[in-house]
């Protein structure tokens, strides 16, 4: 009995893996969200909703009032990236690889403990700090004291030239966990026949890691730099919870998280102007896009990835 | 001579060893100073918290005051209640989804993978609280507010992005081999993904678990519009009685937010025990 | 018929009061009607009540922000009008000037509280430094060099830290005497006076010689710590609003009197920020509006009135009818109404209506002064440059 | 009913062409091995015909149905992997039992199949283990475990004895083939062991190079090999190849002869040399003799034998079993 | 410099002992070969040697100096996994050379040994693919080539040759033997092969269940097993067993005969049987007869032969080369 050749079947498992993520993901998130981008090509004109094309952003951009915000609040958003790139990654890198470590003792306590920061609301974070850099309840300036670098001290959340490297290092301590977790479990799945070999080889401690560890879980560090980059200009809570939505000393902290919600949602007696504030996010959404397809386009598809 | 050379073999792992713990815990200490002083000052009273912010509660400044105020406002183990709830469902349609999800783009080759997995990755360049009004629109049409139902698609919404990306980056680290073996074994795709897949990337998934609860947890924004009622109120929302126009108890603010660490971090503890290592040890040459 | 009406409010520290006092007094009187307070923080409450209203899903009564922010929701049809409910007679114009169109012809929110600026001080730092209750600003300045010298006390509770304070309990606080209340403000309004002119920069000026008095790493120092400060009796005057009453009387362990602005000059009128503040409206698409309005009459009613003042010292009823307040600092407060001018804070009405706002920019130039980061002449440039960019009056 | 027959496979990585061009047909029930060298392409054929690599092009039948295309679980295989693949979070008892499982047998057939499938590979002690817990052999009999328990119609094996000890693995060899006995199941084998594949072939393919050099039984590859190169593939040790122009014959570029076919005879020597190297086996003893012009030379001899290194030593061929070979390598009758 | 001495080692894991007490001299640069059931604990032994496990007790000294407790990469040794273990992020090349530039070794000496290893193992085309591109031998020999390009004082190879075709196998295997000879390094050796073993190893240890059976030369094990374990476990195919009553034979339980010892003589049969099944491997050919009370026995012929299966068969034994094992299996002499 000769059967016809079958051209090769639809895989319906595709779609069925598929389906209630992107059903779920496109009703409740892209749907309302393309609702919001599309009001910033709308303007509120005698509380009618008219289109204006790119009007709103050209007084983005354009009307010094509000660039002067953008681009005070983009150079901020940037800085506060950079430091999270240079200080919170490295950071959580290293304390995953200490973890990783064969024979380290006390692992899941440490593990823990320095996961615990993150898991904390905002509210209690901004308050820890406020409470311990406060230059008034005296916590950091006493311990400062007692290394004899009280004269180092400076309210650093309130001056202009600190505030927002300070927030950034908060912001820091609360998130490390994030990279140390990810690039804890990557390391958790490289063989420990291949850290064998290595050990045999005579590539140990720091030249593993570098030689061997390392390049196995770049495409996990690909991933933290794009989570940190899109968690960075993102960014909103932490500065809130401190600074205030008018991200204080002197818009010193205001990133592009703080002045989309101060235009978007209103703030004392600005009211909310959802064109604008949509606009903003607009151009944020399209700064992330961007760094986004850099990554997948640029760097993704050239991170090998090893299977084990 | 060669008794040197084992020596300083022993001395310089042991010193590794002890370099390696001195890092963690001076991170360690860093990291839960801050944790340490909020905890304290929850169990000092108003005054104490501010003229000694740093010592302990002494028989003169300790007070339960604040653990007192938030158990008399509101039902709080209803609010536990309703985050827990909230956080767990919301996890389990997180990480079911996700997975599948992550599974087809890894997986498979189609026609409109990358793009697919562009249109998934979207939503984590975009902060879903901007959708707010068309969100809180269809859930008033759809009568689902002041429900935990709300509050959980919106956050499986929010979380599917992020766990899309990350379990795809894990999933393609599992063996083809593996996955061949049990296709000709004769498993379906789904089994595969549910048999062999979820197993192996128990590490990834904790991690993914883990990011996704924590704001969910924490959220203020989607119970304070979606859920306001009493009988839907989370933790988070609850603690924010205390939060005053001019006036914070901060008593009762560090106290509902310290009892309110409680179960994330049970949750965090049951979800760090699936990192473990070795997970696909054995599988191949 | 049976109706249970929500109340939206940004008053989350009112909670306690609302439940016990006003809530059973007023289902007492009306027995089928069931009240629920439902507080949001303070500072989401705008955009979470916008957002409920365009969704539909908020309350029947909507506690009312001062101006603009009501106007707004009036204008997009989420308010009621209140025109013809009785319990508005009550009120004089001035009172219901923070919660009507701008031809004056609609309220829309039932006025229910003002809040008063002035100093709060504590007696015993003054006694320490043996000094009296400055009347004009030479003795203020006497007065704070007196406690500094003196070295117990920091003279001025007060940070900048979370901006508000110093616009709100500084320049506003200050700044009536010196732009004569009413009449500077409204010939701002005309563009009659610029904020430029001498009335508008003087106060800066004196914010300017505060930073001196203020506490070591002011610029960091956030609102509760500055309440903190002083209620543990660590500073001498505090620059307040009559809303601290309550928390400072349950926190402090000493007698606190207060004292109101004090005048550039002895014998001139003083002025004090009289501010309206809150007021109450209903929900355009409330299910249940006779029984909101049952309920808004009964706001304006005097019973209200003293129940409101009394259970909230510090939030003083707008009603015609006098209210005897029990507590003595609040007390001290409202007296001033009778010796001074009173007014509302400059930037509210209209004047904030554009980008950049005036009063979130006020803040900030507040804070640059204070810090001697900005003169007060650049900041009142600043300010008016801004204003005129989109205030036709003042082009 | 197991027949496969594959149809002009080809399949490149990349630009590189591995798999050039294979044509065979394997019977019912046959059991098929392939040797080749290492990286000539054994394995990825294996896979193609297991559905796990798509051909580049050509065709493939199984049952006389065409299955290009289909998916390997609808393709009714069994397969041994070479790197194992076993499921590590499972038990060996899981790993076995996962297909019968999914196939929804009876709990107690799979208890038996288990059963039978452990205790024929001595793997009964193991059960409850997981992988990382096992050896090597032990990983091997369990990849080779799950293949069985499942009696498909086509078995796959890519050399599943290479990690077995010599007794396991005779008595392994066995038990494969009484099962293809059993079962009538046809098997394709991949192999490096030329015991193995001399006993357990019905038909061995030498590959070389993505090219099929020969196909036949073992006795014919080794009695009658195509070319030079099966014919120094298959036996071990390798077939010694000589320089025509040493033994004065003329109709041939090269001459084969085993080792085994050699002779140490002082009266008729072919050649002359010295001896270089021994290996003693126990059962036989091989002499490495270097004959200058022709060579190293292997000598089998049966037995144990003490010849000294370095002493002269004399050899003569049987006629009857050297083997020639073209310019081109090709057998010359 | 390269000596290796183990005292009473032993290794648990959790409650299962696998290693029981192993003492074991390895003389500067011998070549020892384990061999062993499959499970035995050889691969373990040798990770213990390594210092990748850690044994529960016992010592070890490497060139006189105890190590225990030391890294691996202070051991001085190299070692080829069973799993191959390979660095999957580094092309062949720099998986070979990695250890040497962790060494600082200069860059012409790690060309030249990376080429020399590489073209010794026919890599030369492969040095730039990366593992995952590589077939199953190919990965093999990168690992092989791995270890020998460090040229440390002591090897640890754990079957290194399991997935290389017959040729290369002979190949390398010769190629290990010269490096051997050559750098005078000291070598650990697992394999299941028993030509590897006989051929390679100065000394063979049989492992068995966790302990040593027998340590010796390779023709001392074949020619003077301890014991029947020993006696079955090394040739191939196996010794035949046969209860010494069959026998008529006394003075010991079990007599051993090797398949090779086994001559077809009608005249002086000592046990009389039918052919059940024939094996033909070219230059062997492997008789099973079954034999009634002395159950299935093997009997090896050199060169082909056509017997009918099912043929009656007489079978002679050589007495000279019988062995004879008593109750718990050990020899008599
Ligand atoms: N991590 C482990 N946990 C428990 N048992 C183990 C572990 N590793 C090995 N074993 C057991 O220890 C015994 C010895 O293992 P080992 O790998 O040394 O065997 P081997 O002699 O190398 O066998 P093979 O020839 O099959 O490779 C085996 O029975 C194995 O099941
Ligand atoms: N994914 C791949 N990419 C590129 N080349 C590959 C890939 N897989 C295999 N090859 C190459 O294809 C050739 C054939 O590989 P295959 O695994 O079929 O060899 P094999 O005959 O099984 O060898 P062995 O006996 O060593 O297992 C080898 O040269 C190998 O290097
Ligand atoms: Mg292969
Ligand atoms: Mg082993």
């Amino acid at each position: 009995m000769q059967k016809p050749i079958s051209k090769p079947p639809i895989r319906w498992h595709i779609p069925v893996f598929l389906a209630p993520a992107f059903l779920i993901y496109t009703a409740v998130m892209v749907i309302p969200l393309l609702g919001t981008i599309q009001l910033s090509l709308f303007s509120d004109i005698d509380g009618e909703q008219v289109f204006v094309g790119l009007a709103n952003f050209k007084t983005l951009l354009g009307d010094q009032h509000w660039s002067q915000q953008f681009w005070n609040a983009l150079l901020n958003n940037t800085w506060f990236f950079v430091i999270h790139m240079l200080v919170q990654n490295p950071i959580g890198i290293l304390l995953a690889a200490l973890l990783s470590s064969n024979k380290l003792r006390m692992k899941a306590f440490y593990r823990t403990s320095i996961f615990i920061p993150t898991i904390l609301s905002f509210v209690i974070v901004g308050f820890a700090w406020k409470l311990i850099l406060s230059p008034i309840w005296g916590v950091a300036p006493s311990m400062l004291d007692v290394i004899g670098l009280k004269s180092l001290f400076t309210p650093w959340l309130g001056k202009e030239e600190y505030a927002l490297t300070t927030l950034a290092l908060i912001s820091v301590w609360q998130f490390v966990g994030i990279p140390m977790m990810l690039i804890y479990a990557a390391m958790l799945s490289i063989p420990d026949e291949i850290l064998e070999a290595a050990e045999c080889d005579g590539v140990t401690g720091i030249s593993q890691f570098w030689k061997i560890k390392l390049p196995l879980i770049l495409p996990s560090i690909g991933i933290i730099s794009i989570l940190t980059f899109v968690g960075n200009f993102n960014a909103f809570d932490l500065i809130y919870s401190v600074q205030g939505a008018l991200a204080g000393p002197n818009f010193g902290t205001d990133v592009l998280g703080t002045f989309m919600f101060r235009t978007f949602f209103g703030f004392q007696l600005q009211l909310g102007d959802p064109n604008m504030g949509s606009a903003i996010a607009s151009i944020m959404f399209i700064i992330i896009l961007i760094g986004v397809s850099i990554y997948l386009f640029g760097i993704q598809t050239r991170l090998r990835r090893y299977q084990f | 001579m060669s008794v040197d050379i084992q020596k300083t073999a022993c001395s310089q792992v042991t010193f590794r060893a002890i370099a390696a713990h001195a890092i963690l815990i001076t991170y360690t200490l860093i990291a839960l100073f801050p944790v340490f002083v909020i905890v304290i000052n929850s169990f000092k009273s108003r005054n104490a918290i501010f003229r000694e912010p740093l010592s302990l509660p002494n028989a003169e400044s300790f007070s339960l005051k604040g653990y007192e105020t938030v158990l008399k406002q509101g039902d709080f183990v209803l609010y536990f209640q309703n985050s827990l709830i909230v956080t767990v469902a919301s996890l389990t349609m997180v990480l079911l989804f996700g997975a599948m999800a992550a599974f087809a783009l890894s997986e498979y080759r189609f026609r409109g993978n990358l793009l697919t997995g562009l249109y998934l990755a979207i939503g984590i360049m975009i902060p879903i609280r901007l959708g707010t009004v068309a969100i809180l629109e269809m859930m008033v049409a759809s009568g689902l507010v002041n429900t935990l139902t709300a509050l959980i698609l919106v956050y499986t919404a929010q979380g599917l992005p992020l766990a899309v990306f990350i379990l795809s980056e894990f999933m393609q680290g599992i063996s083809d081999d593996l996955k061949n073996a049990g296709r000709i074994d004769g498993l379906t795709e789904y089994t595969i993904f549910g048999v062999l897949v979820l197993p192996l990337i128990r590490p990834a998934l904790a991690t993914v678990a883990v990011f996704t609860m924590i704001p969910i947890w924490n959220d203020l924004w989607f119970p304070l519009i979606l859920a306001p009622a009493e009988e839907t109120k989370t933790i988070t929302l609850g603690a924010q009685v205390f939060i005053g126009q001019f006036v914070t108890d901060w008593n009762a603010v560090l106290a509902s937010l310290s009892l309110a660490i409680i179960p994330v971090l049970v949750l965090y503890l049951i979800f760090s025990r699936q990192l473990i290592k070795g997970i696909t040890a054995g599988a191949v040459k | 018929q049976d109706a249970t009406l929500t109340i939206e409010s940004w008053r989350n520290d009112d909670l306690s009061i609302w439940q016990d006092k006003i809530i059973p007094a007023f289902e007492a009187k009306h027995p089928n009607i069931k009240l629920k307070f439902t507080p949001s923080a303070p500072a989401e409450y705008n955009a979470v009540l916008n957002s409920k209203l365009e969704a539909g899903s908020a309350g029947d009564l909507i506690t009312c922000r001062p101006f603009d922010a009501s106007l707004s929701l009036f204008e997009a049809n989420q308010l009621a009008p209140l025109t013809d409910l009785e319990g508005m007679s009550n009120f004089s114009d001035v009172a219901k000037s923070a919660w009507i169109t701008d031809d004056g012809s609609t309220p829309f929110c039932v006025p229910m509280a003002s809040v008063i600026h002035g100093f709060i001080y504590n007696v015993e730092a003054f006694e320490d430094a043996g000094v009296e209750v400055p009347e004009t600003e030479a003795e203020f300045f006497a007065a704070l060099d007196a406690i500094k010298e003196k070295g117990n006390y920091i003279p001025l509770a007060m940070g900048t830290n979370d901006q508000w304070e110093a616009a709100t309990m500084g320049y506003n606080n200050v700044g009536p005497n010196y732009w004569k209340g009413e009449e500077g403000r409204n010939a701002l309004i005309k563009g009659e006076q610029k904020l430029t002119d001498e009335p508008w920069i003087a106060p800066f000026r004196q914010l300017a010689k505060w930073k001196d008095y203020l506490g070591d790493g002011f610029e960091a120092q956030t609102y509760p710590d500055s309440q903190n400060l002083f209620t543990l009796g660590r500073a001498a005057v505090y620059p307040a609003g009559s809303w601290e009453i309550s928390g400072f009387n349950t926190n402090a362990q000493f007698k606190m009197g207060a004292f109101n602005p004090p005048v550039p000059n002895e014998g001139d009128t003083c002025y004090i920020s009289d501010h309206t503040d809150i007021g109450i409206g209903m929900n355009a698409n409330t299910k249940h509006p006779e029984a909101a309005k049952a309920f808004l009459n009964w706001v304006g009613s005097e019973e209200f009135a003293s129940l409101y003042a009394n259970s909230l010292p510090g939030f003083f009823p707008l009603s015609k009818t006098a209210v005897k307040m029990e507590d003595p600092l609040a007390q001290e407060f409202i007296s001033w109404r009778e010796k001074c001018e009173p007014t509302i804070r400059s930037t509210y009405q209209i004047l904030s209506r554009g980008t950049p706002n005036l009063e979130n920019e006020t803040w900030n130039a507040s804070v640059s002064v204070i810090k001697g980061a900005e003169t007060p002449e650049e900041a009142g440039k600043r300010l008016q440059d801004g204003l005129a960019s989109w205030y036709d009056p003042q082009k | 009913m197991g027949s496969l027959s594959l149809k002009n496979i080809r399949k490149s990585f990349g630009n590189v062409e591995v798999i050039k061009g294979i044509d065979l047909d394997v019977k019912d029930g046959e059991l098929v091995i392939f040797v080749g060298p290492s990286g000539c392409g054994k394995s990825t054929l294996l896979r193609i015909i297991a559905g796990l690599e798509t051909e580049s092009t050509g065709s493939i039948e199984i049952d006389g149905d065409p299955v290009n295309g289909q998916s390997p679980s609808m393709r009714g295989i069994s397969m041994v992997f070479q790197t194992y693949a076993l499921y590590p979070h499972l038990t060996v008892k899981d790993n076995m039992s996962l297909g019968l499982k999914q196939a929804k047998r009876p709990k107690e057939l799979i208890e038996k199949r288990v059963g039978f499938a452990s205790s024929m590979l001595s793997l009964d002690d193991y059960l409850d283990r997981r992988p990382a817990e096992l050896s090597g052999g032990q990983r091997q009999r369990v990849a080779i475990g799950r293949a069985i328990v499942r009696q498909p119609k086509l078995f796959l094996f890519d050399e599943p004895l290479s990690n077995l000890d010599a007794a396991l693995r005779v008595n392994t060899r066995l038990e494969i083939a009484s099962l293809h006995r059993q079962l009538s199941a046809t098997m394709v084998y991949v192999t490096h062991d030329q015991t193995e594949a001399m006993t357990l072939a019905d038909r061995i393919v030498v590959l070389n190079n993505g090219v099929i050099e020969q196909v036949g039984t073992p006795m014919e590859l080794y009695n009658e090999p195509k070319n030079k190169f099966v014919a120094g593939f298959i036996g071990s040790p390798q077939m010694n190849f000589i320089p025509a122009s040493c033994l004065k014959i003329d109709d041939a570029e090269t001459i084969g002869i085993r080792p085994e076919n050699i002779l140490i005879d002082g009266a008729k020597a072919d050649l002359t040399g010295k001896v270089s190297h021994i290996e003693k086996l126990g059962s036989d003893t091989n002499i490495y003799a270097d004959c200058a012009d022709a060579g190293l030379i292997c000598i089998r001899l049966f037995g144990q034998h003490d010849t000294e290194v370095g002493s002269d030593i004399s050899l003569h061929f049987d006629r009857d079993k050297m083997f020639k070979f073209d310019k081109n390598g090709d057998t010359v009758n």
